[in-house]
């Protein structure tokens, strides 16, 4: 599958390996929604488990993110990861899975990674008007949005 | 004047039908107070009986055996503040539970708890009911409208769909057993609480009994379409819970919600005592023909005492069985007290003049209290209707089923 | 913030109907303070008459950040933690993230540590599935199974509470294996909770099974097909529901449950009324497993040797377990120090409340409290 | 049966009726004027049953209030009628209302003096007891045909409403 991959994307898979046990791909984000949509296709990971992302402030490019994919038919897992900056956005997979619709909001959510083609890209845990990405290093543990707290529920803070 | 008063008492025709106004006026009075006693006593048994049957205990700290818990509920309504949404139509909301309330009384007007114990004998004794009973969903709607909020007015609108519809199989369940009080020399039939009492006693059978099944299947609408009439479990949609958070009476507390309590389970009485007269027959005793005679009868007015007894047993025993802790002593005596006014009652009720002049509202009573315990029982046990198979079961089972027991009774009539 | 209808652009609100005597689109909003919505769940509804055009859930009421704790809690630290999250099945919470960072350490926790381990979670999956029971059947009308239900739930939260002292959030494991030696007479207690229990869900099965106002309100109602259960991650019971034989407990083993022989329920229709077949039956495997978990429970330690600073090396891992819910899953990024550099919990009832909006299309507003109820979320796992 | 009280109850339950009337046509809101008709609807009722026709007075409480109403109230509770509120409410038509209403008055007092023998000095007493049983035997014999024209009649404008109402059948 991974030579196959390869064979096909060159030198946009990064790297294909397995840590513990577990496969991941690493891939160039502009080969995202393809390599997606041919792991579901062709590959049979028909179940989205999870889209997640993690920070790197001391990077060039800030952000992973992360496909957690399965299949049902041959029982395996498989992560699917690319490396994005600051300034980019990510195709969204909404059209592959039906999950994805969510768990982009919530990455959107918390690290503030937009997704290009999601329908109703919009902060799902925190409120609307929120201001901040919690999930990145360099938001602090007790920081919030003082405005807003102000604002919405007429105190001084939320701590 | 002692004449007016006691000229009454040795009359075998209701205070109304007598023209007596003064008896009339003692019955509504007493009717009054025996309702409200009678709701109390069902708040707690309710309470009770259900509790039992989810493996609880249910009210136990105020009084004993939670006894004494109707009584502080209902100071707990009076004495909450009284709160008006401020967006409410104040008149209406105002009036709504006056109104409900007003119905759930006055159709006790012609309720028979004996061949004389009730306050007039109507020529239209059952429509009279029906139609006020009716009435009541015009104050729920009121509610609802008047709360000025969601929740209230869907629950408003379902339960008058809903009563609406389960009218119309209760009246022709009602029809059936009307047609077959006609079945007499004269051939005409009588809308009449009482008369249609007497018609089974004419007739020497109850008529849920009579043309098998026929009266039975007719009961049975009956029986169905009065548990949705009162909104209750599994009928209570325009109250439910899970749903609508409570219906049409979300925006009310205090004193108004239990007006709506107090209407709701009077209502439930109401319909259960039609249920009883229609087709139970009314005050007879069981068994009227099978074991008729000087000493069946004499067994059968002892029932009423012996059960009075029993419930002091049953009190006693609990005394006995209550923990021996000086924290309980004032509990045990209130319950012992409890008791002893129990044994009281029923060892009055053994007295020949009271026992043959309270014997039919014994009867009648008991009756009506296995049907409020099939009303609890049922809450226990059902699951909620969803409101179009709600509609489904009124329209497309009960209505169909209740116009061919009609139709059949009919000619049942005129063959056999 | 209050105003319903800003949340509605993904409503597609359409065409007002132009026919004469139509009545207007009603917009509701349930929750989130509503006797049905299991917590603090808000649903916006858009009827016509009682009819459902469209749903749009507004979550994040309970949201506490617990994956932005776990960047500033040590590994141990953050054991904890997970418990509040799906709060009626904390032992499985704490099963999989014990097993996700015993995983990225390389480490095994020895036999009789996963047998603790099955016993308790399946305890647990008991335990949940009796609270969705009663709180199931409270939604749909039914108030009687609640108090039975909790009546038995309450002999396992004993279990729990002899065994590691708190009865909801339990904190039963470590990681490594386990703290705490089972107590004197913990098998034959459990021998004789599962003696007590068996008759009593065929009791629950007695009140509900047949009862043909539950087959109504449950039978084609939220109705999911297998296609659209994967498309939307949708797993747990409600997948199996839908036909499809997957459970991670025997697809990819985790703790000792290769050693047990049980059953994986399946459905049909996947319909509420097979949800509910579905976890009753799983009920009665999770019995199973217990049976047989109790009967050969080896001797041995219950602790691997694990260093006394829990400091994985730098890599990633996921691992996920069966919880009571679905597939819960976590995902663990170390960077080599004490803390994880990135915790990432896979919720299942945050994916399954996902289906909701399919789920209730064109239903009655009574269905949509079915629904919520049979998708068997915790808000605070959807909110974390 | 001696009714007591008849010419107080009588006064009451007229003036009950006319102050329904009245309320009708001059509240605002329609919910209003909904509940003052059910007013006005059972004040008739009690007039029926001073009339010794308690089957009519069962049917009028039984038809309109707890049912015809019931649906008028549905009906307008569903229908938004917020901005027919604050409309006026005696418009420009007054004129051509009050003249309608003196000629009706007037027709009521020629009729009254004109046929004056018409009316009885005292009602016959009907029996109480029996009414039911002659309205029975009115409607199931000598209007029998009648009857059935209106039923039919009823289940026409039933099936009319259905049709009108409903998107697809």
């Amino acid at each position: 599958m991974v030579a196959m991959l390869k064979g096909q994307y060159g030198s946009g898979i990064r790297e294909a390996n397995s840590y513990l046990g577990q496969n991941y791909l690493v891939v160039e984000a502009s080969l995202i929604p393809e390599v997606l949509q041919v792991l579901r296709d062709r590959e049979q990971f028909d179940y989205c488990v999870d889209i997640t992302a993690a920070h790197y402030p001391q990077r060039e490019k800030q952000f992973d993110v992360i496909w957690i994919l399965y299949s049902f038919a041959r029982n395996e897992r498989i992560r699917v990861k690319t490396m994005i900056a600051e300034s980019e956005s990510v195709p969204s997979s909404t059209s592959i899975w039906g999950t994805s619709n969510w768990l982009e909001r919530e990455v959107y959510d918390m690290f503030g990674i937009r997704f290009d083609g999601h329908p109703d890209l919009k902060r799902i845990l925190l409120p609307d008007g929120w201001k901040g990405h919690p999930l990145r290093k360099d938001y602090g543990i007790i920081q919030q949005d003082q405005e807003w707290v102000q604002i919405n529920l007429g105190i001084e803070s939320g701590q | 004047m002692l004449d007016y008063i006691t000229s009454y008492l040795k009359s075998d025709l209701t205070p109304g039908a007598a023209g007596n106004v003064l008896w009339a006026f003692v019955y509504i009075l007493l009717i009054f107070l025996g309702l409200s006693v009678a709701v109390i006593a069902m708040n707690w048994l309710e309470r009770k009986i259900l509790a039992h049957m989810q493996v609880r205990l249910g009210p136990m700290r105020v009084g004993p055996h939670g006894l004494l818990q109707p009584v502080a509920d209902a100071l707990k309504l009076l004495i909450k503040e009284d709160i008006m949404p401020a967006e409410a139509d104040k008149v209406v909301f105002w009036m709504a539970p006056l109104f409900v309330v007003m119905t759930a009384f006055t159709v006790f007007i012609v309720v028979p708890f004996g061949p004389t114990h009730a306050v007039t004998d109507m020529n239209i004794g059952v429509l009279f009911m029906l139609g006020v009973s009716s009435l009541s969903v015009l104050g729920i709607v009121m509610a609802g409208w008047a709360s000025n909020s969601h929740y209230p007015l869907i629950g408003a609108l379902r339960s008058s769909a809903q009563m609406v519809s389960y009218e119309i199989a209760m009246g022709l369940a009602v029809i059936s057993a009307v047609l077959m009080s006609s079945l007499n020399q004269a051939g005409t039939g009588t809308l009449s609480m009482i008369g249609l009492v007497q018609a089974q006693q004419a007739q020497h059978t109850w008529f849920v009994f009579k043309f098998f099944p026929l009266g039975l299947i007719a009961f049975v609408i009956f029986a169905i379409a009065m548990v949705a009439e009162t909104n209750r479990a599994p009928f209570d949609l325009p109250e439910a819970e899970s749903e609508l958070t409570a219906g049409f009476h979300t925006e009310y507390s205090g004193f108004r919600w239990s007006l709506f309590f107090l209407a709701e389970y009077s209502a439930m009485i109401a319909v259960s005592s039609i249920a009883v007269t229609l087709w139970l027959g009314g005050w007879m005793r069981p068994f009227p023909t099978w074991l008729s005679g000087e000493t069946w009868d004499l067994v059968f007015s002892l029932f009423p005492g012996l059960t009075f007894i029993f419930l002091a047993v049953f009190a006693f025993v609990g005394v006995v069985r209550m923990p021996k802790h000086p924290y309980f002593r004032i509990q045990t005596m209130g319950l012992a007290g409890f008791g002893a006014v129990l044994g009281l009652i029923g060892l009055v009720l053994f007295a020949p003049p009271v026992r043959d002049r309270i014997q039919d509202i014994y009867w009648f009573s008991v009756k009506v209290a296995v049907s409020m315990y099939m009303y609890i029982w049922y809450r226990g046990t059902f699951p909620r209707y969803r409101f179009d198979q709600l509609m489904k079961v009124g329209w497309k089972i009960l209505l169909p089923v209740g116009i061919g027991v009609l139709i059949l009774t009919a000619i049942a009539g005129v063959w056999l | 913030m209050t105003d319903a209808t800003k949340y509605l652009s993904r409503l597609e609100l359409g065409q007002p109907d132009q026919t004469f005597l139509d009545s207007n689109e009603l917009i509701i909003n349930m929750g989130p303070q509503h006797p049905a919505t299991h917590g603090v769940l808000r649903v916006i509804l858009k009827l016509d008459g009682e009819k459902v055009l469209g749903t749009e859930c507004v979550i994040g009421y309970l949201h506490r950040g617990v994956e932005k704790i776990a960047e500033h809690r040590t590994y141990a630290m953050f054991n904890p933690y997970v418990d509040r999250m799906d709060y009626v099945a904390a032992v499985s919470n704490g099963l999989g993230y014990c097993e996700a960072v015993e995983k990225l350490m390389n480490i095994q926790a020895p036999p009789r540590a996963n047998y603790i381990r099955v016993i308790l979670t399946e305890l647990n999956r008991l335990a949940s599935h009796m609270l969705w029971l009663g709180t199931h059947a409270l939604d749909i009308g039914a108030i009687t199974p609640l108090f039975y239900t909790f009546r038995d739930r309450e002999e396992i939260l004993k279990i729990f509470e002899k065994y590691c002292g708190a009865r909801l959030t339990t904190h039963a494991f470590r990681i490594g294996g386990c703290q705490y030696e089972t107590y004197e007479g913990f098998e034959t207690e459990v021998k004789k909770f599962l003696k007590f229990v068996a008759p009593k869900i065929d009791e629950y099965e007695e009140l509900l099974t047949t009862n043909r106002i539950w087959v109504k309100r449950t039978r084609d109602v939220g109705v999911i097909s297998a296609k659209d259960c994967i498309a939307l991650g949708v797993t747990g019971p409600v997948l199996r529901a839908s036909g499809v034989k997957w459970d991670i407990r025997k697809a990819q083993p985790y703790a000792a449950y290769s050693d047990f022989d049980f059953e994986i329920p399946i459905g049909e229709k996947g319909d509420t009324y097979d949800r509910y077949i579905v976890r009753m039956k799983e009920m009665r495997q999770s019995l199973r497993i217990i049976e047989q978990a109790v009967g050969k429970i080896p001797e041995g330690p219950i602790m691997a040797k694990i260093p006394k600073v829990i400091k994985p090396p730098v890599g990633e891992i996921y691992h996920s377990i069966e919880a009571p819910k679905g597939e819960l899953g976590y995902f663990i990024v170390s960077d080599g120090s004490t803390q994880p550099y990135r915790l990432r919990v896979r919720p299942p009832s945050f994916v399954n409340l996902q289906a909701l909006d399919m789920m209730v299309r064109g239903a009655l507003v009574a269905d949509v409290i079915a629904v919520i109820g049979t998708l068997d979320i915790v808000l605070g796992e959807v909110d974390r | 049966m001696q009714p007591v009280a008849t010419t107080f109850f009588f006064y009451l339950l007229s003036g009950l009726a006319v102050l329904g009337g009245i309320l009708v046509i001059t509240r605002k809101n329609p919910v209003h004027s909904a509940l003052a008709l059910i007013l006005t609807l059972l004040s008739l009722a009690g007039l029926y049953l001073m009339l010794y026709a308690p089957f009519v007075a069962g049917v009028q409480i039984i038809l309109y209030a707890g049912g015809i109403m019931v649906l008028f109230l549905f009906v307008i509770m569903l229908v938004n009628l917020e901005r027919s509120a604050k409309e006026e409410q005696f418009n420009k038509q007054w004129i051509a209302g009050t003249a309608a209403a003196l000629a009706l008055g007037v027709l009521f007092i020629l009729v009254y003096t004109g046929g004056k023998a018409l009316f009885p000095e005292h009602l016959a007493q009907l029996p109480e007891q029996s009414n039911t049983q002659e309205v029975a035997i009115l409607l199931y014999g000598n209007y029998m045909f009648a009857f059935e024209i209106a039923s039919l009649l009823l289940l026409v404008a039933i099936i009319g409403a259905v049709v009108m109402a409903k998107k697809r059948i």
